[in-house]
């Protein structure tokens, strides 16, 4: 190992780790300025989050979530591109998803309904992926500013055709109505039901997203286009001196990474909720941001890092039902912090741990 | 004995000094007399609603109140799951034999503020800022209209709706400068029916030197002078109702509608607004309850058809 | 119908006025190299601040002041991030976002026990509308009385900061020593080195401006044009103003001209809504609110085409690769 | 004398120790005094202007500088030579404060001192005209100059001064500028005068100038050459870093040479010659003769008519430019660098579009305005080593086998349906690893991490194993070592051998002279005339500079 660098695990192991730590530390000082014990905060984040089988489910439902929103901005990161507008395609996505599970459900079963679903709400994410993808390719505005307004502008649809086109006569709630069994995706506690997921949404939503970490998998380091997408993202003139499209991959990436946003709502309108409803990405676009960096882009690490977040949703939620000082945005927050250490300030620990490593491996090789 | 009450609340939380805010009172009303502490959570994501419910039934809280109708859906879950516990809804009808359902006339509450205003007004113009734009806030708007049309058939109603997302609920900002535009386009007077975005709402008719209409909560005190007066939703008094009934082993399941004459809905009229409300406004918007009571005046619920004649 | 464009233009300058503020706060940012789409939550922490420190000593001034110590020191955790630690800009703004977003609730909860919120600020805690001298005689005169006393008249001290803000950013940017630096830092940090300048100073004194204004921003929306702190009252004017600062090519008199429009289309937005239109009948209100967002795209695509920023904007100043 | 363990890839410590003994032998001829540790001072500069004791400089795992010591006597002009990569640009910045050095000692005019930064350089008389220049290409060449001496917070002040002070410049060294001037819309030669104002506005002592004759005409050159003299005769110290041993001998009183991060010698210029500084560059003597044996010349390959290119600033970069290349032939394009070569290579690779023009390549007609990409190219037989292979040839962060498939990945021996057959991709990276002997020998390396004649070899396998027709190359020996240039020449010769048709690009005119079998002279966009292989360097010294003789006479 020559001076300065790391070995693999101390770069993808040690370090995250260390980062997150940080993030954690600073979370518990908050925790004390509240007025509260950080380790009673710990304790109950992490047991509602995994110390019972319907906690572990919701961990899984919300892991699942992340996974799908992970991916999109991952797709996106080895293009170069920056897609925060997964949150706007996710919400459209669900629509997708809807549109199909409100046509079919009553006619068909579930597993016929299911593939149809999941090409609605990837083509309903693609597009909504889409405009802010050629807009960049072709007119050069910023991809950032454009998925932000994508957002706020899927919002206002989505209102408007919850409260005014979707929703059943006579009902209060902005939704729309509930998918009968056909539009129902079976939950993992009626499918194994020698597992207790208690009463947890968790449900094959999950398995989907598996499949599609391994189907990521596939496209980006074996494939023709994922070489490309690679090589646009990694080196913008070398791609195009590869003769590839600069054009034609951000746009067919921003496509990818719309409908892997767009997926999500399997898991939400079709797997929970059996029905479309008012916010129900519920931020989770933006928590993809984080889990696609903490992550580093690759399937595997997005597993992690989404369980990681799903980890905190549901144990944060417990931890605010047993102390209720500690409200939700305690979440947010330790969300804030993880981006950030893990994130931003990835590198803040690297000079030490190196220096560390160069002195441990100078004083191996002397001895 | 055991008896543990628990709220849980929809978005925008125990304070949103308006509709959640109003079920926290009518709990620690309750609290307050009895002794009797409650527990209660506020609603992060969709996701969270069966899961908080079900945690609350599962630890043996009961009776539990749940607020919004946004929760109607998981209430319906758990309550199969949990038939011995008693569960309450707050503005939504789920028909379970051990649910509660608490909803109320909003539109008639509305039709009195709008007559008052009809009656108040010089310009012949009001507004209305609703906080998003869903068919429960639709209501409150249809009622006021028919209430100011009735006294004045003339009558402009200006009618906006402040936003999209949930952010609707709390931006006062926004609230305010759809307040001002309802003023500049000749109103005088703006019910609001947004949550704390109404806040801004009343704030810009203060600072205007133009009149307000609160909502839910008696918003009187906040401007005094500057508003004209309060749709009072009950929901205080409904939670502390419920909590009681089951207290008092008096429990009832289905639907209890509460309007005008069950006194669910009302305006308010306190030493804050004393100077504003004249004593023929007085007289008339008291006729108007009482022919809404006895039938006489129909107000119109858009709940039924999703559509406001007026 | 001259009252009406009155109106508008009134309310276009309130709406106007924390967008300039973070625009001008955005332009020093990036003028210097560093991306910050971390403004949304500089306002929001500044706004919470603010409003928390208004209410507690009971003066908008120590509520102002309050609101830029806080905006500053978020922004010096970008500043650190992005300068010294050469982090990703982007993820660091977001992080900020996050981080004021739920910090201002759970602090607001802990310390006042409003669900987040500050208490309502009385008048006197407040910044309030000034009347200009004259404003009330000359009100009579025809055209330009109404003007003067309705449109210039009658805004708070912080909507004249604003605008007071634009030849000063373009003064101190086109005129002074440190403006020039600073471009120079945002175009071509090398150039600006090897002239014996110093690119992290630099970048943290830009840094650091732009959290003064965002400062201003967040006060102005909660003790200003608000009265009190509400969770996510930022709305999005951040991103907004990000926009308006490309549209704007990173110069300030456009920054002006662009969160003007961007002003006007939501006070538009605001008057036209629920009105009949003619010629098209009466509009949801969603096509109201999305307006402003469509047409920053629109914008963003069809008329600046490919804004030109600053050169080394996003990218950080690394001398050795090591 | 070690020369052959020079050639050896890689950590060359082996080398160092080997070549070390010899170092002071050779040395000892010039040199008068040396120290124990082998330190050289030279007598005649008794009051030197620098002195660098032991200065060592790494960047990770390359170690840029090793232990160098040098002495710059005051009123001089020093000359300082080495191959690309031997850490010259490094020492000079480090002597400039811009890097700092990890271990050594710095003496200005025989006080030590430090310079943290390049702010405490300048305050200690140092200017440096950078390799890359570093301006501002938005300000004017007024705002650049007084970049960082603005003489006040406010500008107005400092302006008026520095134009008056910017006239004197340029009347006293004869160079003159337009102050107002927007700095990126100079030609380069004019950039790098403001280079050179900057520097003397802030009253400079002691002036380095890394590469500067690299963007310039011959004619632009000597002119160049003349200032420093001038600056010399007032009693300045100029360090001057070139690869062009005869402006070292041309300019400089004393030369100094590195090779691979140490200083190997330093000597008078008077009592040196070319051939020894060569040697002493490389490590062993040179003799850059190319066997270039008869071809038979075919028909037209590549036959181009009519090619105007314009940037994306909308500057006409290529003027209606025609040639052809014949199959067993090698066409040289010569040029000052930034005269429309790498437009005309982009334009016809594909990679941008044309204003207008066509491109008959084996036999097929192409609008060159029409879109294209390089990936059709391509399929139409013409590969493409790029001038700057990190920028463009290589995907650094990808491993070896990776990158050995750029731009020919989507041909079917490399795919299973959708997907990279990653086996037969590795294979015959493999295959190629051993054949151009790169080092080393592995397919996942990342490219970032072979040294630069490796990261080129693996371009031109790439790009040679395809089998084109057409060849075109760019800078092909740029940042490759000896021996590197030699298997890559050979390479060339061996497409020309096999009846293929090279378009090369460089700006060595040795390399186009001596590979070539017609060259073609760019300059500003135009071919200004084209000459045999036999051309004297002046005669396209002067072409280069825009001077046609055909035309003169
Ligand atoms: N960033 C890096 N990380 C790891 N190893 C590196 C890196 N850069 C260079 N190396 C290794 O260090 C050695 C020296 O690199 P350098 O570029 O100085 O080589 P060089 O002397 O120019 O070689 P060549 O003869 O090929 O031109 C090479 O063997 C290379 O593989
Ligand atoms: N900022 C840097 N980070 C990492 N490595 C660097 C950096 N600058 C230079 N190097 C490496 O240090 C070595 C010496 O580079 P330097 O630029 O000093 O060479 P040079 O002699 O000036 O070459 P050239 O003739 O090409 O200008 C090279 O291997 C180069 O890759
Ligand atoms: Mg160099
Ligand atoms: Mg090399």
């Amino acid at each position: 190992m020559s001076k300065g660098q790391l070995p693999r695990w101390v770069d993808y192991g040690v370090l995250p780790a260390l980062n997150l730590l940080a993030a954690f530390i600073i979370s518990g000082l908050v925790v004390v300025v509240i007025g509260e014990d950080p380790f009673e905060a710990v304790k109950w984040l992490v047991w509602g989050a995994l110390g019972y089988g319907e906690g572990f489910g919701y961990t899984l439902y919300y892991a699942t979530n992340f996974i799908f929103t992970g991916l999109a901005v991952a797709v996106a990161f080895h293009a170069g591109l920056f897609n925060i507008g997964g949150e706007g395609q996710a919400y459209v996505g669900g629509l997708g998803i809807a549109l199909v599970c409100l046509a079919m459900d009553r006619f068909v079963p579930w597993w016929v309904t299911f593939p149809f679903a999941i090409i609605g709400g990837a083509v309903f994410g693609a597009a909504w992926a889409f405009i802010p993808g050629y807009l960049q390719a072709k007119r050069g505005s910023h991809i950032v500013i454009t998925t932000i307004m994508f957002n706020f502008i899927a919002s206002a649809l989505m209102v408007y055709l919850l409260s005014n086109i979707l929703i059943p006569q006579g009902t209060m709630s902005p939704s729309s109505r509930n998918f009968e069994a056909g539009g129902q995706l079976p939950l993992l506690r009626n499918v194994f039901s020698s597992f207790d997921f208690g009463q947890s949404p968790v449900n094959l939503a999950f398995f989907l997203a598996l499949a599609v970490c391994v189907v990521v998998w596939l496209l980006i380091w074996h494939t023709k286009l994922g070489y490309e997408i690679r090589s646009f993202g990694a080196n913008p003139d070398a791609a195009a001196y590869a003769g590839i499209s600069p054009v034609r991959i951000t746009v067919v990436t921003m496509l990818i990474s719309g409908a892997l946003a767009g997926l999500m709502g399997i898991n939400v309108v079709m797997g929970e909720q059996t029905r479309l409803l008012l916010d129900f990405a519920g931020g989770a676009g933006f928590v993809g941001i984080a889990v696609a960096l903490m992550g580093r882009g690759h399937p595997i690490g997005i597993i992690l890092a989404s369980m990681l977040f799903g980890l905190l949703y549901q144990g944060g939620a417990e931890l605010a039902f047993e102390i209720p000082t500690i409200s939700r945005d305690m979440i947010v927050v330790i969300q804030a912090l993880v981006i950030l250490f893990a994130g931003a300030l990835e590198h803040m620990f690297r000079p030490a741990v190196v220096a560390f490593f160069d002195r441990f491996s100078s004083s191996t090789a002397e001895a | 004995e055991t008896f543990k009450p628990a709220v849980v609340y929809d978005f925008g939380g125990r304070n949103d000094r308006s509709f959640n805010e109003a079920a926290y009172k009518g709990a620690l009303q309750f609290e307050e007399r009895t002794g009797i502490k409650f527990r209660d959570f506020e609603i992060q994501n969709p996701s969270q609603r069966e899961q908080a419910l079900r945690n609350f039934a599962r630890r043996g809280l009961d009776p539990i109140i749940t607020i919004g109708f946004a929760q109607a859906t998981a209430l319906e879950k758990v309550a199969k799951e949990f038939p011995d516990t008693h569960f309450a809804i707050v503005d939504a009808v789920v028909d379970l034999p051990n649910v509660r359902s608490i909803v109320f006339k909003e539109g008639e509450g509305s039709f009195l503020v709008g007559l008052l205003a009809g009656m108040t007004t010089e310009t012949n113009t009001i507004g209305f800022v609703g906080g998003m734009d869903i068919p429960l806030i639709r209501k409150f708007a249809c009622g006021y209209k028919q209430g100011a049309k009735y006294v004045k058939p003339d009558i402009q109603v200006l009618e906006n709706m402040v936003g999209t997302t949930g952010a609707a609920w709390t931006d006062p900002l926004k609230g305010g400068e759809l307040a001002r535009s309802q003023f500049a386009r000749g109103a005088d007077i703006v019910f609001h029916a947004a949550g704390s975005t109404g806040t801004g709402v009343l704030q810009a008719a203060a600072d205007e030197g133009k009149l307000g209409i609160g909502v839910d909560s008696n918003q009187n005190h906040l401007h005094p002078g500057s508003i004209l007066t309060s749709m009072i939703k009950g929901v205080d008094v409904a939670v502390d109702k419920a909590l009681t009934d089951a207290k008092e082993g008096k429990w009832s399941s289905g639907v209890e509608v509460l309007g005008l004459a069950e006194n669910g809905v009302s305006w308010s009229y306190d030493e804050y607004n004393k100077p504003l409300i004249t004593a023929e406004m007085q007289s008339a918007v008291e006729q108007a309850k009482m022919d809404i009571i006895s039938g006489k005046v129909e107000v119109h619920d858009y709940m039924v058809d999703s559509t406001c004649p007026f | 119908m001259l009252d009406t464009i009155i109106l508008v233009l009134d309310s276009t300058f309130r709406l106007s006025t924390p967008l300039l503020f973070a625009c001008l706060a955005g332009l020093f940012s990036e003028r210097s190299g560093i991306v910050d789409i971390g403004l949304e939550g500089k306002i929001l922490g500044a706004a919470f601040a603010a409003a928390a420190a208004a209410y507690v000593f009971q003066s908008p001034w120590i509520g102002l002041l309050a609101g830029i110590m806080v905006s500053v020191m978020l922004a010096l955790v970008h500043g650190y991030a992005s300068i010294s630690q050469r982090g990703n800009q982007v993820v660091s703004g977001v992080a900020i976002n996050f981080l004021a977003a739920g910090l201002t609730v759970l602090l607001g909860q802990a310390w006042f026990s409003q669900g987040g919120r500050t208490p309502a600020l009385s008048p006197a805690t407040r910044f309030e509308s000034l009347t200009l001298p004259f404003a009330d005689t000359l009100a009579n005169v025809p055209v330009l009385g109404p003007i003067y006393a309705n449109l210039i008249s009658g805004h708070n001290i912080l909507v004249y900061a604003s605008f007071a803000a634009v030849p000063l950013t373009w003064w101190i940017i086109f005129r002074t020593r440190f403006g020039l630096r600073l471009r120079a830092v945002g175009e071509n940090p090398s150039a600006a080195d090897t002239a014996g300048l110093s690119v992290t100073l630099l970048r943290y004194r830009a840094t650091i401006i732009c959290g003064i204004l965002c400062g201003f921003s967040g006060a102005y929306l909660s003790v200003a044009q608000g009265a009190g702190f509400i969770k996510d009252m930022s709305a999005g004017k951040g991103f907004i103003a990000l926009a308006a600062l490309i549209f704007a090519k990173w110069k300030p008199v456009n920054a002006m001209f662009t969160c003007l429009l961007f002003g006007f289309l939501d006070a538009l937005a605001i008057r036209l809504q629920g009105q009949e239109i003619p010629g098209i009948g009466e509009v949801p209100v969603q096509v109201f609110q999305a307006l402003p967002y469509v047409l920053t795209v629109v914008l963003l695509a069809g008329f600046i085409g490919r804004a030109i920023p600053p050169k080394a904007s996003g990218i950080p100043y690394v001398k050795e690769r090591t | 004398m070690g020369s052959v363990l020079c050639f050896s890839w890689g950590w060359g410590n082996a080398f160092e120790t080997v070549y070390f003994e010899s170092r002071n032998e050779i040395d000892a001829q010039v040199i008068d005094f040396i120290d124990q540790k082998g330190r050289a001072t030279v007598a005649e500069s008794n009051v030197p202007a620098i002195e660098l004791i032991g200065v060592s400089k790494s960047f990770g795992p390359v170690q840029a500088n090793k232990d160098i010591d040098l002495v710059v006597g005051k009123g001089s002009i020093h000359g300082i030579i080495g191959e690309n990569g031997a850490g010259k640009s490094t020492l000079m910045s480090i002597l400039y404060g811009f890097y700092h050095a990890d271990s050594g000692t710095i003496k200005i005019d025989d006080k030590t001192t430090t310079i943290p930064d390049s702010k405490s350089a300048i305050a200690q008389g140092i200017g440096m005209v950078h390799q890359h220049f570093m301006l501002v290409d938005p300000f004017t060449v007024l705002e650049n100059v007084i970049l960082g001496a603005e003489g006040g917070a406010l500008l107005k002040d400092g302006v008026a001064n520095a134009r008056r002070e910017l006239k004197r410049l340029a009347d006293e060294y004869d160079m003159t500028i337009d102050p107002d001037a927007v700095v990126g819309e100079l030609p380069v030669g004019l950039q790098q005068r403001v280079e050179i104002l900057k520097a003397l506005y802030r009253g400079a002592d002691i002036l380095i100038l890394d590469e500067p004759t690299g963007v310039l005409t011959p004619s632009e050159a000597d002119h160049l050459f003349r200032i420093l003299r001038v600056l010399r005769d007032q009693g300045k110290t100029v360090l001057l870093i070139t690869h062009k041993l005869r402006e070292i001998m041309d300019v400089t009183d004393m030369v100094s040479v590195m090779r691979r991060g140490e200083m190997v010698a330093s000597r008078k210029t008077a009592q040196t010659s070319m051939e020894e500084l060569a040697e002493l560059m490389v490590g062993r003597s040179v003799l850059l003769e190319v066997d270039k044996p008869e071809v038979e010349v075919g028909k037209p390959l590549l036959k181009v008519e009519g090619l105007n290119v314009r940037d994306d600033r909308g500057v006409m970069r290529v003027k209606d430019v025609s040639f052809e290349v014949r199959a067993g032939e090698v066409l040289g394009i010569a040029g000052v660098s930034g005269n429309g070569q790498s437009e005309l290579l982009a334009a016809l690779s594909g990679i941008t579009r044309a204003e207008s023009g066509k491109m008959e390549l084996s036999g097929e007609t192409l609008d060159l305005s029409a879109a294209h990409n390089a990936a059709e190219m391509r399929t139409k037989g013409m590969s493409h080593v790029p001038e700057d292979r990190h920028r463009m040839g290589l995907v650094n962060k990808f491993a070896e086998y990776e990158n050995s498939i750029l731009g020919y990945h989507r041909e079917p021996k490399y795919s299973k349906g959708m997907f990279l057959n990653k086996d037969a991709i590795r294979k015959e990276a493999k295959e190629r690893i051993e054949k151009y002997d790169i080092r080393p020998p592995t397919t996942e390396m990342t490219a970032a991490k072979f040294s630069g004649g490796n990261q080129q070899k693996i371009v031109l396998a790439r790009e040679i194993e395809c089998n084109p027709d057409v060849l075109l190359i760019g800078q092909p020996t740029r940042g490759v070592d000896i021996g590197a240039i030699e298997y890559i020449h050979n390479r060339i010769m061996d497409m020309r051998a096999q009846g293929k048709a090279v378009l090369l690009v460089s700006v060595e005119l040795e390399e186009i002279r001596s590979l070539s079998d017609r060259i073609i002279v760019m300059f500003d966009g135009n071919v200004v005339g084209e000459r045999g292989p036999e051309a004297t360097e002046q005669d396209l010294g002067l072409l280069m500079a825009g001077v046609n003789q055909e035309a003169a006479e």
